[in-house]
């Protein structure tokens, strides 16, 4: 079991995201129809299959998997979802790039550098029904396993857990930040599609975590 | 039924780019890829201008490239923003080395890649600065938390005062505070008669009854808040201008810049008549008009409607708004 | 349904006048009865251009009052003839002592009353010449009763060249050869997508089916006598292109003036999108696009549709293209 | 029975001619409309209309009721009639001017003056269907009067016979000048309209004369 992410792990880590967004397109899509506009799967497949196909085949970093993610991103996908995740996946570039393997401590810094990230850009407060609703108990989440000394592995479980429960529980918050606040209660029932990538982003992690170590 | 000249929808903008671009051979040149509209001769030891935003405002604001108003525009897809890339690379090509002045319309979109273009550029030592331009009035309201007045046709206003100072030498903070006057200083209302249609499609994205207009319209098609009676200028035109002299708290004695826009497909025939209205309304309360733009240059695709801008006018901003300017779309 | 910002009907010209004159008060002013706009600061010591003909074509010819183009323009009313005494009002106004060339583009009742107009000057001991401006290939035919070629865009084209010859001193006779040499090298041909409509009436001037357009159309709202299949622009663009390409017998090597214009309500997207199919057409001729205007400047109300303009172009005439020109509606 | 027009009689023959234009008016529009674009009663009474309100009380002479006449035609009515009216009473108020009373030789001479002017500018011949089929034949006339010494009224009565003959005879005439060459077949069984208005101005004459020696 690796206890760090190695650059062919963060790769793995990176394509197994862009699988599961890829397998979620539709229902994402769904759910941005209910809750916004419709178009966030599209969005988020655009900048996802740009970017695998720029994926270097021999990373230099942990970082470089992420580099390309965000630079295609920010680059190449619309609406507020595009370039939100694209400065998200920026933060984990920035984290990866300065370091041969990333630890639990580098991924749990990452992740609170993305969330003041998100924060500083787009306002939303936890409760917003936006990403953030995930991003910060997944954050919580990893800090919290860090300083427990959990293993990687544990500590992105937790992180997921924490990130599909955040999700799932916008399904009952009225938004107030961005598209989703002008429909008001016809969103209710339907879980935040953002804050839902943000659940696979760290169930992907995990997976490359514990893929290596079976 | 709209029907438009075009190829496929998809390729409407870069088409345009490129048609553009060889139009303008001596004004701009454009990069495909990241896209963006730079000057062909691109000015040395200034503040650079960029601004940019969705397509389909056209002249706005690619048309503004060039001496005396912007350095770069950076256009997005039809009514979409650019993505932050594209205003990071835009920016890097017209920064000369005093910085760059982001000047942005107020839309989510626009403002969110604004900005972390004004990261990324930090990142590799450009120091940004950020103009939110914010005039329309329609969507004025007390909430902090909305997203606030939409940009429209004062942005031209902005691009035009600051280019003209950005060329003087002014520098990067001048150049904001000064832009954020102007902003403050303007205010616009929009009627639309009719919507636009997007390219590739034939019905307009909303229909009006005959004895209806759209007031307090936006530039992406959306409706207006409100419906009022259609009628004669003599009767709309009041309705569109006294509320910005009152917003902007014009008082008898003050000048103005005043900007009736067009807003797609409204014909100079009917712009200028506008503008006679304006003018009365604007006599009526003792407040002068300084200088003027009539024309369409702020558009919302083949949109028939037009704005009103009131733009707080003294010495000097209208002695910027005076001098020399060599664009595709503005030129004095 | 279409509506337009008027008060009404009969007062839209007046009222857009008084607006234009106000707008532009540094460059035009209006003599409101009889009617016409001649330059704030008039010429002295040149010949004299004026021009005119029916409102509804704005900014022609109003919009290119100024240095460097005319001296005075005529506005009838929309889609009518002014009378010769505007027409003799004007000439006599912008007139320095060295004679009027009269523009005129090619419908019976600008032709009869400019030639009555020159008549009356003559009396007056005015001399004046006539440029007959007929570019319309659409209404080309052999039979010489036939009131001719309409005249189109390609009167932009004749005002700015043989204006930019006046203000270097070229006498009557001279610009009447320049003008009529500009004239013989120029071809139009447009398309239409909707008609018009006039101002006060909701219904457009002619319907058209969704697969067809209106080809060969004229800027009076009339149809024209050919519908063709409505397509991409890579497939119309060439069928407006290549006969005037072949009307103007232009071979390989020459070069030309580029007008695209758009004949009321079409964007500007679609108009440089059109304008890089033309140069497409003309590159696989090998033929030059040596300068180029792309915009609305020849309209028909709110007519959606376009035209394509060539004009044979030799270093004269590019020469006086490029001069110096300060108009409302053309400045470079 | 004058046989002089006085510029008091030129005052009568121009205001009697207004009046029979005015009341054939919709008459003459229905012509138009079904020979060309139905607008000629609205360009010819747009323009009588304001040429009566500015006819000098006492006009300096004979020349100067037809010099209003043809400014205020020039002035303002539209059309092709509009302006070729114009500048057929323009002939009539300069000759007119030059004298103190019009002679039937005056009359021949003005009315063989319009003839060319109305030529050089339409360019219409004899059978094209237009006013020249009625001008014509009332020059003539009044030619042959002048050569044969016929009395002024005389002289008027025959060319208003021949003028209204003229104009009758054009409702058998296909057009060829003009808007009514669009129309074609169309128009026969109806007179031109800017004949028979040619045929009103010497009817107008002859009464003015004949009505100042009853
Ligand atoms: N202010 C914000 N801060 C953080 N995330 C946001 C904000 N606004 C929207 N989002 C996220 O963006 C997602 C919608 O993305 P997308 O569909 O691309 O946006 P758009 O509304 O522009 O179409 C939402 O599900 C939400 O998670
Ligand atoms: N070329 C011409 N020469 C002389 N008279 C003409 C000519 N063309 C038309 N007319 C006269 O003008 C009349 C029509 O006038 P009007 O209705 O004002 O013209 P338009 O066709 O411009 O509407 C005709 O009845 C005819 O007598
Ligand atoms: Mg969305
Ligand atoms: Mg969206
Ligand atoms: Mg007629
Ligand atoms: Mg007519």
């Amino acid at each position: 079991m690796a206890d760090q992410l190695s650059p062919v792990l963060a790769d793995r880590w990176v394509r197994g995201f862009a699988a599961a967004v890829e397998d979620a397109g539709d229902r994402l899509t769904e759910m941005d129809r209910r809750s916004g506009d419709g178009d966030f799967g599209v969005n988020m497949t655009t900048g996802l299959r740009r970017a695998l196909a720029d994926l270097p085949d021999h990373p230099s970093s942990p970082g470089a998997p992420f580099q390309v993610l965000s630079d295609t991103f920010l680059s190449h996908s619309g609406g507020t979802s595009g370039p939100l995740f694209g400065m998200w996946f920026r933060d984990f570039a920035k984290v990866g790039a300065q370091v041969d393997f990333l630890t639990l401590g580098a991924v749990a810094e990452a992740s609170q550098k993305g969330w003041a990230t998100i924060t500083r850009l787009g306002s939303a407060k936890v409760g917003d029904r936006t990403m953030v609703d995930a991003i910060a108990p997944a954050t919580e989440a990893l800090q919290r396993s860090e300083q427990e000394a959990d293993s990687l592995e544990a500590g992105l479980r937790a992180a997921a857990e924490a990130a599909e429960r955040g999700a799932e529980d916008t399904s009952q918050i009225l938004g107030r930040k961005g598209r989703t606040s002008y429909v008001g209660e016809a969103a209710l029932g339907v879980p935040d599609p953002g804050a839902v990538t943000i659940g696979l982003f760290y169930r992907a992690a995990l997976d490359a975590v514990a893929g290596a170590s079976s | 039924m709209r029907r438009q000249f075009i190829n496929s929808p998809e390729d409407v903008v870069p088409e345009a780019l490129a048609g553009f671009a060889a139009a303008w051979p001596h004004h701009v040149s454009w990069s495909p890829e990241p896209s963006y509209v730079v000057r062909a001769a691109p000015a040395r030891d200034k503040v650079a201008l960029v601004s940019g935003g969705g397509s389909g405002h056209e002249p706005l604001h690619v048309g503004f490239v060039g001496e005396g108003m912007l350095d770069a525009a950076v256009p997005g897809a039809v009514f979409a923003s650019p993505t932050a890339m594209q205003i990071k690379a835009a920016s890097l090509a017209a920064d000369s080395g005093r910085g760059v002045l982001h000047v942005v319309k107020n839309y989510t979109g626009d403002v969110l890649n604004f900005r972390i273009a004004g990261e990324l550029l930090a990142d590799e030592g450009v120091r940004t600065e950020f103009v939110l331009v914010d005039d329309d009035l329609a969507t004025d309201t007390d909430d902090p938390d909305a997203p606030g007045r939409r940009g429209t046709a004062a942005v031209v206003a902005v691009e035009k005062v600051c280019g003209a100072a950005a060329e003087r030498g002014a520098d990067l903070d001048e150049l904001a505070k000064l832009g954020r006057r102007v902003v403050a200083g303007s205010r616009t209302l929009s009627v639309a008669l009719a919507a636009g249609a997007h390219p590739g499609q034939s019905e307009p994205s909303f229909e009006l009854p005959a004895d209806e207009v759209e007031f307090g319209v936006g530039i992406h098609g959306e409706r207006a808040r409100e419906r009022r009676a259609f009628g004669p200028t003599g009767e709309i035109v009041p309705q569109m201008t006294a509320p910005v002299i009152e917003a902007l708290g014009l008082t008898r004695g003050e000048r103005v810049i005043v900007i009736v826009n067009g807003l797609g497909s409204t014909h100079d025939l009917e712009l200028y008549g506008v503008f006679g209205e304006v003018r009365r309304v604007l006599e009526a309360a003792g407040i002068g008009t300084a200088r003027s733009l009539v024309g369409s240059y702020v558009t919302s695709l083949d949109m028939a409607g037009c704005s009103v801008t009131l733009v707080r006018a003294d010495d000097e901003i209208l002695d910027l708004w005076d001098a020399p300017v060599t664009t595709p779309a503005l030129t004095w």
